[in-house]
């Protein structure tokens, strides 16, 4: 974002105050669903998803990725990638396909 | 004149004057700052040749004392002159991570990235000078605390520049020196590659558009991005390391340890698997960092030396940017005998032989690029002509490792390190000893002898090979490496361990083929021919400023007309055209 | 000759070198953290008893939840900082980019209390691998908070000189520091369900 | 073709194993070959002195696109017909039953502790506070199961033509279970037990007689990196004829009821 007349700002802003809000909404959520009883597999997906939701408005608004460049999206793709390889590494190293792991 | 070389001499004799320091210390002038990179990691391969040279006695007399320096090495390390297992692994995990993180990588990256990058996309300096001298005084501090590790209680690291857990855990304090040093080193290495890639993306002259870069910027950009996502997991894994050995966390022991016949007081529960994947994770990308410059370096020499366009420029870039992913997914092949199941085991041969296809392409076309060239066999040419089939063998005896079943009697055997030795010292290293013979005039002003060039060429060929190529034949008959004995222990290998004597006398001639190499380098500082801006009537951009560039590098801002490589156009008189000259004059 | 695109954007890619640099760094950030959560998730699916462990450490949920809004406000006073130079608003920045920092100020102290809790009760990284890599990660996110913090500090008193010179580079180097701010922000917000909730 | 270069193979795999590291071999050979001489050939005809003028074009010819293809096929078929199946054989296809032998080697710095289940054919208990290096290294319980548990130091002993299945464990650092002359190689990994398997064809008498050299022995080498005596950590096997085997097998009992619990040779 190159120029930014005092207009968008006010968008902006406003923005960032919803997102504020749902963060802190979000925020007592999880604590709350992590109180009530659910399978854990049941919790710990809920509590991915909140969490990622949160992470997601973050980086969208806060970090202004819904409008960014071009480049950015690249570099972020390559690396979301590699991120995602490097999360086998677990999977690799103790869910096994290990001989007698 | 070499100014930034020769401050780099005086900063040694502690010489304090202030406009000399910001000058030629700490300066943030891309070229300063490549010069200082380049002596760096001349002087630490110097230094990781004479750890080698240490070793390779051993490895040619057993336990005999060391001639002359025996001694000096102190009673902890060679009692009697006489080199201790502990010692020799040191020695080896030194020689290592020296030659890899503080030798090749500071002159591949460091040195030609940023002397030449900048220079040859027109740009007038990084696009961050001042994280630039960060980065290098990261690798400095990073190099001297490898240094210091030797003399730690215990001496330095000895678990191999793999380092692997539980042995790393539970080894001495230099270890922890080692990890450190690690840390500086990735901090270094971070820096340096945001700088690379930002000052691509942004700083090309104009009409420098991708397909017109040299290939040379192409594997700098490719390598940064390596760097860039492969570094920080190997971080990550040195901190866990740290905290296993200064805060007596297990993330790498399982329960139930017993060392030296006492039970190991730890919480347990880690894995030393997942040492081995971090390490590994960044270690292979780390491979492709130590050639890909290099192939950088031979693709500029190439096409100048033969006088014509490269043969296959876009298949080459598209094949150097999928080796770079490529090289994210094929890391376990290092550990296929660590107890893989088939699905594992078949995953990953099949990604390392796909990674070999893009380098059977390049180098491909690089040899096809000869044809029909008019080639110059200079100084330059002749380390970039026989880094193609020293390659060639070290790349090809990659594929069996690749292959598990084939690695299993294969694996950590003398034909792993006949491998990549072949790769990385008559490949990498010949390719920057090219580099340093072609843009030497361009930092200093000078050419070098090209007859002490062949002097030093000729021999330096025939060592390396009778080195490199018996490992191969040892590996075969099955001889472990890191042997602190060379193998005699074992009957098995009775018949080649032999050779040991042969390799070890080639090392020491490969040095003694370096002499004429270090006076060359610095002989020709004052006495060599001076040369002009454009001495091997070249076509890319760095040829347009003057030798050596002034700060600031162009007097006017470039710009580029056409490819890299318009060598031997038809229709112009002159053989070359280069990038930045104006079409109108192209034609007259 | 000046380097170009420190301050104005480079019209191919529409972006300073600044922008893209403290990018790239996040991106290895990522990484570096990527390999946090990895050995996060070996060791939860390895180890045995996690669970256990977990209940043992006896982690002070209340306390991170604190934690968290506080750092969640951070981040919002972070971007407001940024908004007000974009506004010419110079002591409004002031003010937010101070709260910035005092907000990672009280999220360190409640951290301080976190930690000596756990150690008087003789909770250790080494006490069990729960802990471990509950104490790596959480001191190395802490490193960051910091490192964040004296950067914001230095933006927002003795950087804030840049304005009269150059109002336009003061405010992209408060929008970087920002990212990275955010940046720690978004790691906390994982740390705090993987660790204290699930 | 290279089996001069290799240590004489002595198990049922080891000759897919030799025929496949041929394989590749000829493979690199053929393209090095290639290579070479094309690479030489233009080097001398291209050289400044004789070709002054350079063609702009160069190569015309798609040729190595075929040869790239070429390439890519050969290493696919290795992959597919040769690796990923003798892998397989190995990792996935344990035998079972009465004709395997079942052993557990323990490696730590700077030994092979061997580990036979005895004649109840079933192994003992571990109890790490019973560990003591001079009698007891692997710590195990010498009643119920354990009590006929019969444990050497670097001496493993099989019988010919038996499948025999290896439980390969570590007590303090990764070493590499290495069987030269059986092609096989395995990291032992502390916390983790691997089996690996392999069946000998050829006893130590026979392969005196075929090497000629009547000092023969079949060696283990350690082939990771752990610690300042690696390079010494040799240990030994001796395959036997299933008698030969028995008769050992004995003996190695008396002593073990003779009181000496921790047979070392
Ligand atoms: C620069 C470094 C480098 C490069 C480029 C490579 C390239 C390759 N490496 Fe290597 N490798 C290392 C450095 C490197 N390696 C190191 C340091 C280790 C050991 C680490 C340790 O354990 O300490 C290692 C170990 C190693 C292993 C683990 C072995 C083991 O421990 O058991 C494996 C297994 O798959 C492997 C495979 C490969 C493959 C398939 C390639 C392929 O990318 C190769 C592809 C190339 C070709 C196929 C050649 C094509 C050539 C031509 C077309 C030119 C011919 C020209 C003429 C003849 C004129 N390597
Ligand atoms: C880039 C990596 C690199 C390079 C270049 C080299 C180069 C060499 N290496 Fe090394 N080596 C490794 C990386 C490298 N090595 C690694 C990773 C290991 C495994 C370690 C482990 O087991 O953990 C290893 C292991 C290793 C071993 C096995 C040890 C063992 O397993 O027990 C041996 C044995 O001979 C060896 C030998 C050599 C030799 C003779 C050279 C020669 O080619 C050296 C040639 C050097 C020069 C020619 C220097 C030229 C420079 C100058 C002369 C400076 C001039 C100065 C000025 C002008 C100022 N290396
Ligand atoms: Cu045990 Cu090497
Ligand atoms: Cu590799």
């Amino acid at each position: 974002m190159s120029e930014h007349h005092a207009i968008d700002v006010d968008k902006h802003v406003r923005s960032y105050m919803i997102v504020f809000a749902s963060l802190m909404v979000l925020t007592i959520v999880t604590v709350a669903v992590s109180y009530l009883d659910v399978s854990v597999a049941a919790a710990i997906a809920l509590g991915l998803v909140i969490a990622t939701v949160k992470a997601s408005l973050v980086a969208a608004v806060f970090m202004h990725l819904i409008d960014e460049k071009k480049v950015i999206y690249w570099m972020l793709v390559c690396t979301l990638a590699a991120f995602f390889v490097l999360l086998l590494v677990p999977y690799w190293t103790s869910v096994t396909d290990q001989v007698g792991g | 004149m070499a100014e930034p070389v020769r401050g780099k001499d005086e900063e040694h004799e502690h010489q304090h004057e202030l406009g000399f320091w910001r000058k030629y210390v700490f300066s943030t002038d891309h070229k300063v700052i490549g010069v200082q990179y380049t002596i760096t990691g001349l002087c630490f391969l110097f230094l990781g040749f004479s750890l080698m040279m240490l070793m390779r006695w051993q490895l040619a007399y057993p336990d005999q004392p060391i001639p002359l320096i025996g001694k000096l090495l102190g009673q902890a390390r060679a009692p009697g002159g006489i080199m201790t297992g502990d010692f020799y692994n040191e020695l080896g995990a030194m020689h290592g991570t020296i030659m890899v993180f503080l030798g090749v990588v500071p002159l591949a990256v460091g040195g030609f990235g940023n002397f030449v990058l900048p220079l040859q996309i027109g740009a007038p300096d990084m696009a961050f000078p001042r994280l630039n001298m960060a980065s290098y005084w990261f690798l400095f501090l990073g190099g001297m605390t490898m240094l210091a590790s030797f003399f730690a209680p215990g001496g330095a690291a000895a678990s191999g520049w793999t380092s692997y857990a539980p042995l790393s855990d539970i080894a001495m304090n230099g270890q922890t020196w080692w990890l450190v040093g690690m840390v500086f080193l990735i901090t270094s290495s971070l820096l340096g590659a945001i700088n690379f890639i930002t000052t691509t993306l942004q700083l090309r002259a104009k009409g420098l558009s991708y397909m017109r870069l040299p290939f040379f910027v192409w594997s700098q950009l490719v390598t940064a991005f390596l760097l860039l996502l492969a570094f920080p997991p190997l971080e990550t894994a040195a901190v866990l390391q740290l905290m296993d050995r200064l805060a007596g966390t297990s993330f790498f022991l399982p329960s139930g340890l017993v060392v030296g016949g006492e039970v190991l007081q730890v919480s347990g529960g880690g894995s030393p698997l997942l040492w081995q994947h971090l390490f590994w994770f960044l270690a292979h990308p780390e491979v492709y960092v130590l050639i890909l410059p290099a192939l950088g370096i031979v693709a500029e020499i190439i096409a100048n030396t033969t006088r014509k366009p490269l043969w296959g420029y876009r298949a080459m870039v598209y094949s150097l940017i999928f080796l770079g992913f490529m090289s994210f997914i094929v890391w376990a092949h290092h550990m296929f005998i660590t107890g893989m199941g088939t699905v594992m085991s078949s995953f990953f041969q099949t990604t390392t032989m796909i990674i070999s296809i893009p380098s059977v392409v390049i180098l491909t076309a690089l040899i096809l690029s000869l044809w029909g060239g008019s080639i110059r066999f200079n100084a330059p040419m002749l380390f970039a002509l026989a880094f193609l089939p020293m390659f060639g063998i070290g790349g090809l005896t990659g594929l069996p490792l690749g292959l598990a079943a084939a690695d299993i009697p294969l694996h950590d055997t003398y034909y792993v390190i006949g491998h990549f030795h072949y790769v990385v010292a008559p490949g990498t290293l010949f390719a920057l000893m090219a580099g340093v013979y072609y843009w030497y005039p361009k930092v200093t002003g000078r050419m070098m002898s090209e007859r002490l060039a062949r002097i030093h060429f000729w021999p330096s060929l025939l060592f390396m090979n009778c080195i490199f190529f018996p490992m191969l034949i040892q590996g075969l008959n099955g001889v472990s490496r890191r042997l602190a004995d060379g193998g005699v222990t074992y009957d098995f290998a009775g018949d080649v361990i032999g050779l040991n004597k042969m390799m070890s006398f080639s090392a020491w001639g490969l040095a003694v083929a370096q002499i004429p190499f270090v006076v060359n380098f610095f002989w020709s500082l004052r006495n060599g021919e001076k040369a002009s801006a454009n001495p091997w009537q070249a076509t890319t951009i760095e040829w347009q400023a003057p030798s050596p560039p002034p700060h600031g590098n162009f007097a006017a801002p470039q710009v580029a007309y056409r490819g890299p490589y318009e060598y031997s156009v038809p229709g112009h008189e002159v053989d070359y055209l280069p990038q930045s000259q104006p079409p109108a004059a192209a034609t007259t | 000759m000046e380097i170009p695109y420190t301050v104005e954007r480079n019209p191919e890619t529409g972006l300073s070198n600044g922008k893209i640099g403290i990018w790239l760094f996040l991106t290895s950030e990522v990484m570096l953290f990527g390999a946090l959560f990895a050995t996060y998730i070996m060791l939860r699916v390895g180890g045995a008893d996690w669970q256990h462990d977990q209940m043992e450490a006896g982690l002070n949920i209340p306390l991170a939840t604190v934690n968290t809004i506080v750092l969640i406000t951070s981040s919002v006073t972070m971007v407001m900082a940024w908004a007000s130079l974009v506004r010419r608003q110079l002591d409004r920045y002031r003010l937010f980019m101070l709260a910035t920092v005092a907000f990672g100020f009280v999220f360190l102290i409640i951290k301080y209390f976190e930690y000596t809790a756990k150690f008087s009760h003789g909770h250790f990284p080494e006490t069990s691998t729960f802990l471990a890599i509950y104490f790596t990660m959480t001191g190395l996110h802490g490193l960051h908070v910091i490192g964040g913090m004296a950067v914001n500090f230095y933006l927002a008193v003795p950087g804030a000189k840049l304005w009269q010179r150059n109002p336009q580079w003061l405010t992209d180097r408060v929008e970087h520091s920002g990212l990275f701010w955010h940046f720690v922000d978004l790691v906390w917000i994982f740390l705090f369900p993987v660790f204290y909730l699930l | 073709m290279m089996d001069a270069l290799f240590p004489p193979a002595a198990s049922a795999h080891a000759g897919d194993i030799d025929r496949m590291i041929d394989a590749v071999h000829i493979l690199m050979l053929l393209l090095f070959v290639g290579w070479i001489l094309f690479f030489f050939y233009a080097l001398f005809r291209f050289r400044a002195s004789r070709n002054p003028k350079a063609d702009y074009v160069g190569v015309k010819k798609k040729t190595n696109t075929y040869l790239e293809i070429g390439v890519a096929v050969a290493e696919g078929i290795l992959l597919l017909g040769f690796s990923i199946p003798a892998w397989s054989e190995r990792v996935d296809d344990i035998p079972s039953g009465a004709e395997t032998v079942e052993v557990r080697v323990v490696a730590q710095q700077f030994a092979w502790n061997i580990w036979y289940p005895g004649a109840d054919g079933v192994f003992g208990e571990q109890d790490l506070s019973l560990i003591d290096e001079a009698t007891n290294p692997i710590a195990l319980v010498r009643d119920g199961a354990g009590a006929d548990d019969i444990v050497t130091l670097n001496q493993l002993h099989l019988p010919v033509g038996r499948p025999a299945i290896i439980h390969l464990s570590s007590k303090d650092v990764i070493h590499s279970f290495n069987l030269p002359n059986m092609r096989i190689k395995q990291d032992a990994i502390p916390g983790l037990t691997i089996p690996l398997w392999f069946e000998p064809t050829i006893t130590t008498a026979q392969m005196r007689e075929q090497t000629g050299n009547p000092a023969f022995v079949y060696e283990i080498a350690c082939a990771q990196l752990c610690g300042n005596s690696h390079y010494a950590m040799r240990g030994f096997l001796t395959v036997h004829t299933q008698e030969a085997y028995d008769a050992w097998m004995a003996s190695e009992v008396e002593l073990l009821q003779g009181g000496d619990d921790f047979f070392d040779l």
